[in-house]
């Protein structure tokens, strides 16, 4: 896309200058609200803006993940709209919303996508811990902390105290591509400039309105990116042989899953997860009492609550297509199971083996929902 | 049993060899051979090149002269031109009473008109379904055991009248082979053409097609080539230099009524073997029977 | 050949005289087996699928320009492969007849084999196979042409295979010869 | 006794199951047969069929009855309540009138008892014979004892008696003593001989002793009279030529009068000549003496077990559907030069599609005879096809594309071999590539890398330089004899009348065509030569699936046609819709019933313990064991007992679930009890296949019954609401020949027709046919059509009127027809699009420009009143193709090139001399048209073949036109000037862009109305309730629009007569609070029985589409798509008890 345009930072910072931005965006006649991360009574929440007033404590870059918003996008656009919504996005929220719209649950039609170059976040539970225990800090003081610190590549050491969350560490899609605009910020001296980067038709259209001074080469971008991704995906690939080992048989499963007491965080905090109700709470699985004392009898000790490993795998099977990888289970889960990790390698294996990747084009349609007579060839032997 | 015989211009002069052989077989075989009285040429191929009616008249003077001198006994024609253009007047009469008005007519001018019913026999035919197989392997007296013989039939008895034998596949001859205790060779070309008479009129197309058949016969692994025409006999035996003169050594190829012969106990010379013009070095010796 | 043929079947008189033929194999779809089982297609320079589509289009010259027919040696495979059925060895033989009688009309010498051998079975009865050959080399007025058959002249007479002619049926067929001349001359 | 069925039908391939379900859906009994012990006819050895390259069998399923027989594959078997299914079955006799045919079967003996038989294939195992197997295409051998087809069900085994060596070994092998040779019963087959010399009586209890036939003899003619007379019990007559006393003649005549089914078996010499006419006075057999032991004695044996075994059944019907379909060419039974049976690398059609199937022969697979992949692969068209030497003067239509179907099968297997896909080339003639789809599948397979060759190949021979290989030689376009070697070469085998249909058409009282094949009538082309008996499929000449299921849609249409007539002289029992107790607030209990009889039960199974642990099961209130379930006394003690226990809930563990599930409705109504709360767990197949000692059957036995419980715990006792009945009206948009056909044959039943014509003169597009290929006048036709539409008490003609309105779903639509008069609304349960084609007429070429251009059709019309003159004429030209099959119409317009020849024919009548030249591209006179197309070669017209890239060239000069064309024959280019220009225009869609908006139908890529499914569901439109026929649907002639016609008569009768409108029990269904609408449940499924409501906010279920698949609920997340029947408890529940025993 041709336009790419320079947001200066003068000496109030890059948050101010992005506050700035999004009051240039709010002001567009074609936008009816801003929404993105602010700061709302000390927590870090995605708002919607519609006083340009409010936009002061909008923090996009914030290290915190509480939650991802597609969820919360997919249902602001599903249905009727007063005019164009513009979310400020992390990448893995905009590529969760995308799976999400082909799942119809949300719309693409009324809304601009506005992603930002994320350096990652932190996991709640060290976010948390990091503001008690810094309490004197502002919020806004943090967040500059982490943007100063987090170009190097320094916070995805695990040493790190906290580093980012492991979720982060592995994502190898630091850069929203599916944005319409992108709040560049990798490869460029946050203190002087950022870049608002078109990507696509509507994007060009706000940013032209918006009257922003062209930026110089995105070359720097580009490079940082490269580098990002690849450092990522090396750790993504020994995080996954690790996690194979883990799970590769069904009694490691089993164990990897002990401490699991199916309150289904994971579920609920999951963007792609989008049954209305999920099945694990329905009739299906409210079992007779005697179904439950001939299962103990078979074993001679059955653990309750049942059916924790059918949960999961069901789960995978459900959801593994759609996975982005956002790691809004592991932040979920009370006794830190790694469900993380399990969905991204076996989500990275079943997308690959149809040749798909959850949330890259809102053309692809998703796997189990085409019949190609030729896929699955290592299963079926090529002939079908 | 007996025939009223048509041996044909070949079998008076150039293939002399496969007419006594043919009559001393038959009659070892008990078969009578009553020679048509003044019998002239039946127009070969030649004669349909020239005029359909003369096509017609010439066998049909043969037929008419074997009706009124052996009346009810079938023709039997050793030679294939000869059988075909004697059998053709047989079916185009039978079909056609047209023909059998004009045939007539031009016979008329010496007396002579076709016979009511006409019967034209091939040799092949006569000696497997009226002399039968039993009735030759009795009289086998000298088999010819280990003979690879390649039966070849040529084709104008297969085709276009299939009247005893499948025209793409034949077997008649292989059977009398088997029945002289050779064994008989299931091979491509045994009833592809040989060129016949272009042998004569345009060389160069027919030498190619004898070389095919004489290779075909060696890759086979033949001992012998055994031919019920004069015509095939003539092509395959005089031709071999030029038609494959990477052949190593002369392919016998002999008359199969000369087989017959040698099987059933006679002399090599008694059914002319000295006429034939491709003997391989040591053939007559080769095997017990030919020894 | 001509690049492009105009009127196809023109009513002339040498295209009318092909109506046997081309009513003869008028029904052929032009699949090629004849061609394919023919044994001396190789030497032919019109194959037999275009030759009959000559004949059928009645372009008579192009058919006599041709020594395809004369290549015919009577095997019959066509006639018994031809899905149609058709009578292509006769339609063959047609062909030839029909060029003898062009050359006896014009001249020429196509056809020289066939009418030396019938003029030998007209004079002698029986086919007198040396006579035959002597005359044909002098009809075909080729020095050289004797020459590819001397050898085989030397063995065939070292055989004892050939011989003077045998007089015993001479001139008897040259009243049939007479009666079908005169036949065939009605209209 | 003497059954009695509506209809019967002849021939249980594809046509004569379509026939039989047709009838059988509108309420008829049918009693289908096949002369094979298997259903399927030749479609159970294809796996594939063009142009889907799948089955799709399965698409015909909506037609079977669902609730009754959980089908799920068509090839694997048929199951309705109104079909009674006799195979090994021939038709002897048919006397008797339309209304009231009786006819005489004779069932051959299978000699295995199918409720014995568990299909273990000990016997098969131990059978020493080995025969060519039928269903392998003869590439494997197969014993005596044999299984058919491997995927039927049932499936039991067979003893094919005439290659049976008697060595009685798989009767000692069968552990369910299912084989039954009758031994015991020949102490009582008295065999009695009348031969006055006593050795043969002698020699014949000699050599019988141990076999124990009583024999009784010598006795002379008298005695035998005497007997026949007191009727004594002589099983067997044993008469020789030589009784003096009496005439063997009247003996023989006597006994047969008094006792017509005794067998009297012939001796004498073979000079006894009259023996030939005793035959035909109804002896068995004539055998010649001296009897030879070691011939007679199995033969008298065999012929023995025949005579008890095999059953003679006679029914009565009003009326009969012939689907004997066609036989493959056997192109050894002809000497030939094609290398089959020589080369093992040259194989039929049919056997490649043997070698390529899962279940072709052991060991076999496309590979070379030598063992190595077979790497190129030739296919040769017209053998045994367009072939006057082999009496074949016809087309066999479909080879063209099986053959690029079996190449396309070819390429797809070897796709991942090393150098990618096997080399594929098709050597033909014409490419009759002439189904509406056929063109675009022959592109397809040309841009896959099939090759085509136009060549006709005379002879294969095997390779010289290499023996694995087959060589051809051909003739090329530019006329250079090609040498190529391949390693597979398929003969593309002809169609030929079935085997046996001599014996078929006389049984029948049927003619036969020139060809062999059913003769049928002009215009009426499901009709035979006999009044009341119809030709289904190919019966009357070959025909694809497509269009053989039109034509056993036709006959099925013209049978009930006929039984509606004399439904009246028939009792007819409307069954009553049976109501269930509502039992959804009871507790379950559960009744299980187990079968004791079955044949290992008792001996493998400890029924005591079996009991006790049933009856320790949660939910279970009863448990009995039953002796014989599957006889009626049987079946009487489970309802006795069930009665004892009232359950809400019954398994019954037996054999054969297949065979019990017609008979819960039964059990259902005696227990006021809803069959769906029923079950039948298969325990036979179980204790049978335990291993040899029965290890571990007790637990899988009970394990089976577990889940049967364990599932009907879990079911839904919810009763399936009631539906309403279908109006009982037809809508016909069209009044032409499809049209007005489709109207008298729905009217014929019974219901009301509104028949609606755009125009102001009903008639259409064939009142312009002068005179059809076969000399027919359709005018007359046509208008006899109109008559009778005019006359008849249940139409209603709108002509000058339009369908304005059209709302509703099937069996409950309502339009609104805009008339002259006004609008008149009408409710109607089933609409038939009949709203034709045209003859299409683009200007160029010269086309109404110069006078003497003009489309055949009006050559046609211009010859017959005298506007052309043809005394006039010099030259004419003909261009076929003329925009039909290019890009922009990509299909064959399938009529033109029989126009064409129907032309030249009448031309050439007129002036033989007119030359007539014809440029085309494939000439498509496919079937029995081909006869003419040889005809009008003959007539000496001249076909010239062109090429699409170099298409014939035109100048218009002095009233004349020159078509120029390069003749790839003669390697040049001809040029005619012709007097007049003929050009087959081809056959266009009408604009159906009105009619397929407001009846919510689609329109195919060309604008024809498209067929729900092109092969298997011909005549239904995509939406259902709505048919379409004649050339709205696609380009045919008039018999062919007669025949679709007919057959959407028949489906449109079918949707009438729905009393209910409801489906299968077995359906989707959607738990709206809990969707999500993610919409993925629409995407899979196969019947496009799903979409979002208008208000888009739900997702809704054509009952009547859905056909319980299941794809939807399996790709649902969270279960808010449930398939009524298969809960997600239930089926976790019954794994749950599957589990259970295992560790």
């Amino acid at each position: 896309m041709a336009t790419t345009s320079r947001i200066e930072v003068r000496q109030n910072g890059p948050l101010a200058a992005i506050r700035e931005f999004l009051a240039k965006v709010l002001a567009d006649e074609e936008i009816a609200s801003v929404m993105a991360v602010s700061n709302v009574r000390g927590a870090m929440m995605p708002t919607v803006v519609t006083d340009p007033e409010k936009l002061s404590a909008v923090d996009p870059f914030a290290p915190a993940f509480h939650l991802n918003a597609a969820r919360q996008v997919a249902r602001l656009t599903r249905g009727e709209m007063e005019g164009h919504m513009a979310a400020v996005l992390r990448p893995c929220e905009i590529r969760a919303f995308t799976e999400l719209v082909k799942l119809n649950q949300g719309s693409p039609h009324n809304i601009v996508l506005i992603g930002v170059d994320c350096y990652g976040a932190y996991a709640s539970r060290d976010y948390h811990a990091m503001t008690r225990a810094n309490g004197s800090k502002s919020p806004d003081e943090r967040t500059l902390e982490f943007m100063g610190k987090a170009p190097s590549g320094g916070l995805e050491d695990p040493a790190a105290t906290p580093p980012v969350a492991q979720a982060c560490r592995v994502c190898e899609h630091p850069s929203p591509e599916g944005a319409d605009i992108i709040l560049g910020l990798f490869g460029a001296d946050a203190s002087k400039e950022m870049w608002a980067i078109a990507k696509t038709p509507t994007g060009e259209g706000l940013l032209n309105r918006l009257g922003l001074p062209d930026a110089d080469s995105l070359e720097a971008r580009d490079r940082a990116v490269e580098e990002m991704a690849a450092r990522r995906l090396a750790a993504l690939e020994i995080m996954n042989a690790q996690t194979a080992e883990k799970i590769s048989t069904p009694e490691k499963m089993a164990d990897y899953l002990a401490d699991c007491v199916n309150c289904y965080n994971c579920r609920v905090a999951c963007p792609v997860c989008y049954c209305k109700e999920c099945v694990f709470v329905t009739d299906v699985f409210e079992h007779e009492p005697w179904q439950y004392q001939g299962w103990a009898r078979k074993k001679g000790a059955l653990r309750v609550p049942v059916d924790t490993m059918f949960y999961h795998l069901t789960r995978l099977a459900h959801s593994s297509t759609a996975c982005v990888g956002c790691g809004q289970c592991s932040n979920a889960c009370p006794n830190d199971i790694p469900v993380m990790e399990m969905f991204r390698l076996v989500g990275g294996r079943t997308q690959a083996a149809f040749g798909y990747e959850a949330g890259r084009d809102p053309d692809e349609p998703q796997p189990l929902s085409v019949f190609l007579e030729k896929e699955l060839a290592e299963v079926t032997g090529g002939v079908d | 049993m007996k025939y009223a015989y048509y041996p044909g211009c070949s079998l008076s002069e150039t293939a002399k060899e496969f007419d006594v052989s043919t009559r001393k077989a038959l009659a070892r075989l008990g078969v009578e051979l009553a020679e048509i009285p003044d019998w002239t040429c039946c127009g070969a191929s030649a004669a349909e090149a020239v005029s359909e009616l003369l096509s017609l008249a010439l066998p049909g003077r043969n037929l008419a002269l074997a009706g009124r001198e052996l009346p009810g006994l079938d023709v039997l024609a050793p030679c294939s031109a000869c059988y075909l253009n004697l059998l053709r007047v047989e079916k185009k009469t039978e079909r056609d009473p047209d023909a059998r008005r004009r045939i007539d007519e031009a016979l008329s001018v010496q007396n002579l008109a076709l016979p009511g019913t006409m019967r034209v026999r091939h040799l092949l035919d006569a000696l497997v379904n009226d002399v039968g197989l039993p009735a030759i392997a009795e009289k086998v007296v000298s088999p010819l055991e280990g003979l690879k013989a390649a039966p070849y039939y040529g084709c104008q008895i297969l085709r276009p009248y299939a009247e005893f034998d499948d025209p793409e596949r034949p077997r008649t001859m292989a059977l009398v082979l088997e029945a002289l205790g050779a064994e008989p060779l299931d091979w491509r070309l045994s009833a592809t053409c040989c060129g016949a008479s272009l042998m004569a009129s345009k060389k160069e197309a027919a030498l190619p097609l004898v070389g095919n058949i004489l290779r075909a016969a060696r890759d086979a692994g033949a001992d012998v080539v055994a031919t019920v025409c004069p015509l095939c006999q003539m092509n395959l035996e005089a031709y071999q230099s030029e038609a494959d003169p990477k052949g190593p050594v002369p392919l016998t190829v002999a008359y199969l009524p000369q087989l017959m012969g040698l099987a059933f106990g006679m002399d090599p010379e008694e059914v002319m073997f000295g006429k034939n013009m491709a003997v391989a070095p040591g053939f007559l010796a080769g095997a017990p029977a030919l020894a | 050949m001509a690049t492009s043929v105009k009127n196809p079947a023109p009513q002339d008189e040498a295209s009318r005289n092909l109506k046997a033929i081309r009513e003869m194999v008028a029904a052929c779809m032009q699949c090629g087996t004849c061609t394919a089982s023919c044994p001396n297609y190789p030497s032919m320079d019109l194959a037999p699928r275009r030759l009959w589509r000559l004949a059928v289009m009645g372009l008579t010259e192009d058919i006599f320009a041709s020594r395809t027919f004369l290549l015919c040696s009577n095997c019959y495979a066509c006639t018994l492969r031809c899905p149609r059925g058709l009578p292509l060895t006769e339609a063959m033989a047609a062909l030839k007849r029909m060029a003898a009688a062009r050359e006896t009309k014009w001249g020429g010498r196509k056809t020289q084999f066939y009418r030396t051998f019938l003029d030998n079975v007209r004079r002698w009865g029986r086919v007198q196979e040396t006579d035959m050959m002597m005359r044909y080399f002098l009809d075909m007025k080729d020095p050289l042409l004797p020459l590819r058959y001397t050898p085989l002249g030397f063995r065939l007479l070292r055989k004892g295979k050939i011989g003077p002619p045998h007089s015993a049926q001479s001139g008897r067929l040259a009243g049939l010869f007479e009666k079908v001349k005169e036949m065939e001359a009605r209209p | 006794m003497t059954a009695t069925y509506d209809a019967l039908v002849v021939g249980a391939g594809v046509a004569g199951i379509r026939s039989a379900l047709d009838l059988a859906g509108t309420g008829q009994k049918v009693a289908l047969i096949d002369h094979s012990p298997h259903l399927g006819g030749l479609l159970v050895q294809l796996d594939k069929q063009f142009p889907t390259d799948n089955c799709g069998m399965c698409k015909m399923l909506p037609l079977t009855e669902r609730e009754s027989s959980s089908q799920f594959c068509m090839r694997k078997g048929l199951f309705h309540s109104n079909i009674d299914i006799l195979l090994s079955t021939r038709l002897e006799s048919l006397e008797g009138d339309p209304g009231q045919f009786h006819a005489v079967l004779r069932k051959h003996a299978s000699f295995v008892d199918p409720t014995r038989c568990i299909g273990c294939g000990k016997c098969a195992e131990v059978c020493p014979v080995e025969v060519k197997s039928e269903f392998n295409a003869g590439l494997e051998a197969r014993g005596a004892a044999h299984l058919p087809v491997p995927q039927a069900i049932p499936n039991h085994y067979v003893v094919d008696l005439d290659n049976c060596v008697r060595c009685w070994r798989c009767y000692d092998a069968c552990p369910t003593k299912a084989i039954d040779f009758k031994f015991a019963e020949r102490e009582s087959f008295n065999i009695l001989v009348a031969d006055p010399d006593p050795q043969t009586t002698a020699d014949l209890a000699e050599w019988l002793k141990k076999q124990k036939f009583p024999i009784e003899g010598p006795v002379d003619g008298n005695s035998v009279l005497e007997r026949a007379a007191e009727g004594k019990d002589v099983r067997l007559l044993i008469l020789d030529m030589s009784l003096s006393d009496v005439s063997p003649e009247r003996v023989l005549s006597r006994c047969l009068e008094l006792n017509a089914r005794l067998p009297v078996i012939l001796t004498g010499t073979p000079e006894q000549a009259e023996a030939a006419r005793l035959l035909e006075q109804g002896a068995l057999a004539f055998v010649e003496k001296p009897l030879d032991r070691a011939k007679f004695v199995p033969w008298l044996d065999k012929l023995y077990m025949r005579i008890v075994s095999d059953e003679i059944i006679e029914i009565d019907a009003a009326a009969v559907v012939l689907a004997g379909g066609f036989s493959c060419y056997d192109p050894s039974e002809v000497a030939d030069v094609l290398g089959y049976g020589r080369s093992p690398g040259v194989v039929t059609s049919l056997e490649l599609e043997r070698l390529v199937s899962s279940t072709g022969p052991k060991g076999r697979g496309l590979l070379r005879p030598d063992g190595r992949p077979a790497r190129r692969i030739a296919w040769l068209q017209c053998v045994g096809s367009r072939d006057l030497k082999k009496k074949a003067d016809f087309c066999s239509s479909i080879c063209c594309m099986i053959s690029i179907k079996e190449a396309n099968m070819v390429r797809r297997l070897t796709a991942e071999q090393e150098g990618g896909p096997a080399e594929t080339t098709i050597f033909s003639m014409d490419l009759r590539v002439f189904g509406k789809p056929f063109q675009s599948y022959l592109d397809e397979a040309k841009a896959s890398g099939t090759r085509f060759i136009r060549s006709r190949i005379h002879s294969i021979i095997p390779d010289p330089a290499d023996p694995g290989a087959v060589r051809v030689e051909y003739l090329d376009d530019a006329g250079v004899l090609q040498v190529e070697s391949f390693d597979l070469f398929v003969l593309g085998v002809g169609a030929r009348p079935p085997a046996g249909m001599n014996e078929l058409a006389r049984a029948a009282g049927i003619e036969t065509n020139e060809w062999g094949f059913c003769k049928t009538m002009p215009f009426e082309p499901a009709r035979t030569s006999r009044l009341g008996v119809f030709a289904a499929g190919s019966f009357s000449g070959p025909r694809d699936i497509s269009e053989s299921l039109v034509m056993a849609d036709a006959a099925a249409l013209g049978a009930s046609r006929l039984v509606n007539i004399y439904a009246p002289l028939r009792e007819r029992r409307p069954q009553p819709e049976p109501e269930f107790r509502d039992v959804t607030r009871e507790r379950p209990r559960v009744f299980v019933a187990v079968c004791s009889s079955c044949p290992m039960v008792e001996s493998r199974l400890d029924t005591d313990a079996l009991t006790r642990r049933l009856r320790a099961m949660s939910g279970v209130t009863g448990v009995a064991l039953v002796d014989r379930a599957c006889t009626s006394q049987g079946w009487d003690r489970i309802i006795d007992k069930a009665r004892e226990v009232d359950p809400n809930r019954v398994v019954i563990g037996a054999c054969m679930p297949y065979a019990y599930v017609p008979r819960l409705h039964e059990l259902g109504k005696a227990l006021n009890l809803n069959p769906a709360l029923m079950d039948v767990c298969d325990v036979a197949t179980l204790t049978a296949l335990g291993g040899d000692d029965g290890e571990g059957t007790d637990s899988e036995v009970f394990s089976r019954l577990r889940m049967s419980v364990a599932k009907l715990l879990g079911a839904d006792p919810r009763p399936t609401a009631q539906a309403r009945p279908a109006s009982p009206v037809a809508l016909v948009a069209g009044g032409g020949l499809a049209g007005l056909t489709a109207a008298l044959a729905v009217a014929d039943h019974g219901y009301e027709v509104h028949l609606v014509e755009e125009r102001e003169e009903l008639g259409g597009l064939a009142m312009n046919i002068r005179r059809t290929l076969d000399g027919e006048d359709p005018v007359k036709h046509v208008e006899l059509l109109i008559d009778q539409a005019g006359k008849h008490p249940n139409i209603r003609i709108h002509t000058d009127s339009r369908v304005a309105l059209h709302l509703g779903r099937a069996g409950r639509f309502f339009s609104v027809v805009n008339t002259p008069d006004g609008p008149v609304p009408v409710e109607h349960g089933a609409a038939v699009l009949a709203t034709g084609g045209v003859e299409s007429k683009l200007y160029e070429w010269g086309f109404r420009v110069h006078k003497n251009v003009m489309t055949q059709q009006e050559l046609e019309q211009r010859l017959a009143d005298g506007t052309v003159d043809t005394a006039g004429l010099n030259a004419v030209a003909m261009i076929q193709c003329w925009r039909s099959r290019d890009e922009e119409r990509n299909y064959c317009s399938r009529v033109c090139c029989q126009q064409a020849v129907k032309n030249v024919l009448e031309l050439k009548r007129r002036r033989p001399e007119l030359p007539v030249f014809v440029f085309y591209r494939d000439i498509m006179t496919y079937g029995f048209m081909e006869h003419f197309y040889t005809e009008a070669r003959r007539t000496g017209a001249q076909f010239i073949r062109f090429s699409p890239d170099n298409p014939p060239a035109m100048e218009h000069r002095d009233g004349k036109t020159i078509v120029s064309a390069f003749d790839p024959v003669l390697g040049r280019n001809v040029e005619v000037h012709a007097d007049l220009l003929a050009l087959a225009s081809g056959i266009e869609p009408a604009d159906h862009s009105e009619i397929a908006e407001m009846f919510g139908v689609e329109m195919d890529e060309h604008g024809f109305l498209k067929e729900a499914e092109y092969k298997w569901r011909p005549v239904a439109s995509t939406k259902y309730g709505v048919f379409v026929c004649g050339l709205a649907k696609g380009p045919a002639n008039m018999e062919e629009s007669i025949a679709q016609a007919q057959a959407a008569a028949q489906r449109a009768v079918r949707m009438l007569h729905e009393k209910h409108l409801a489906s299968g029990a077995v359906v989707a269904e959607v738990r709206h609070s809990l969707c999500s609408l993610c919409g993925k449940c629409i995407e899979v499924c196969p019947y496009e029985a799903r979409r979002l409501s208008p208000t888009m906010d739900k997702i809704q279920v054509d009952e009547l589409l859905c056909q319980g698949c299941g794809s939807c609920a399996a790709v649902c997340p969270n279960s808010a798509t449930i398939l009524r029947g298969y809960s997600d408890r239930q089926v976790l529940s019954v794994i749950d008890a599957a589990l259970e025993e295992t560790v």
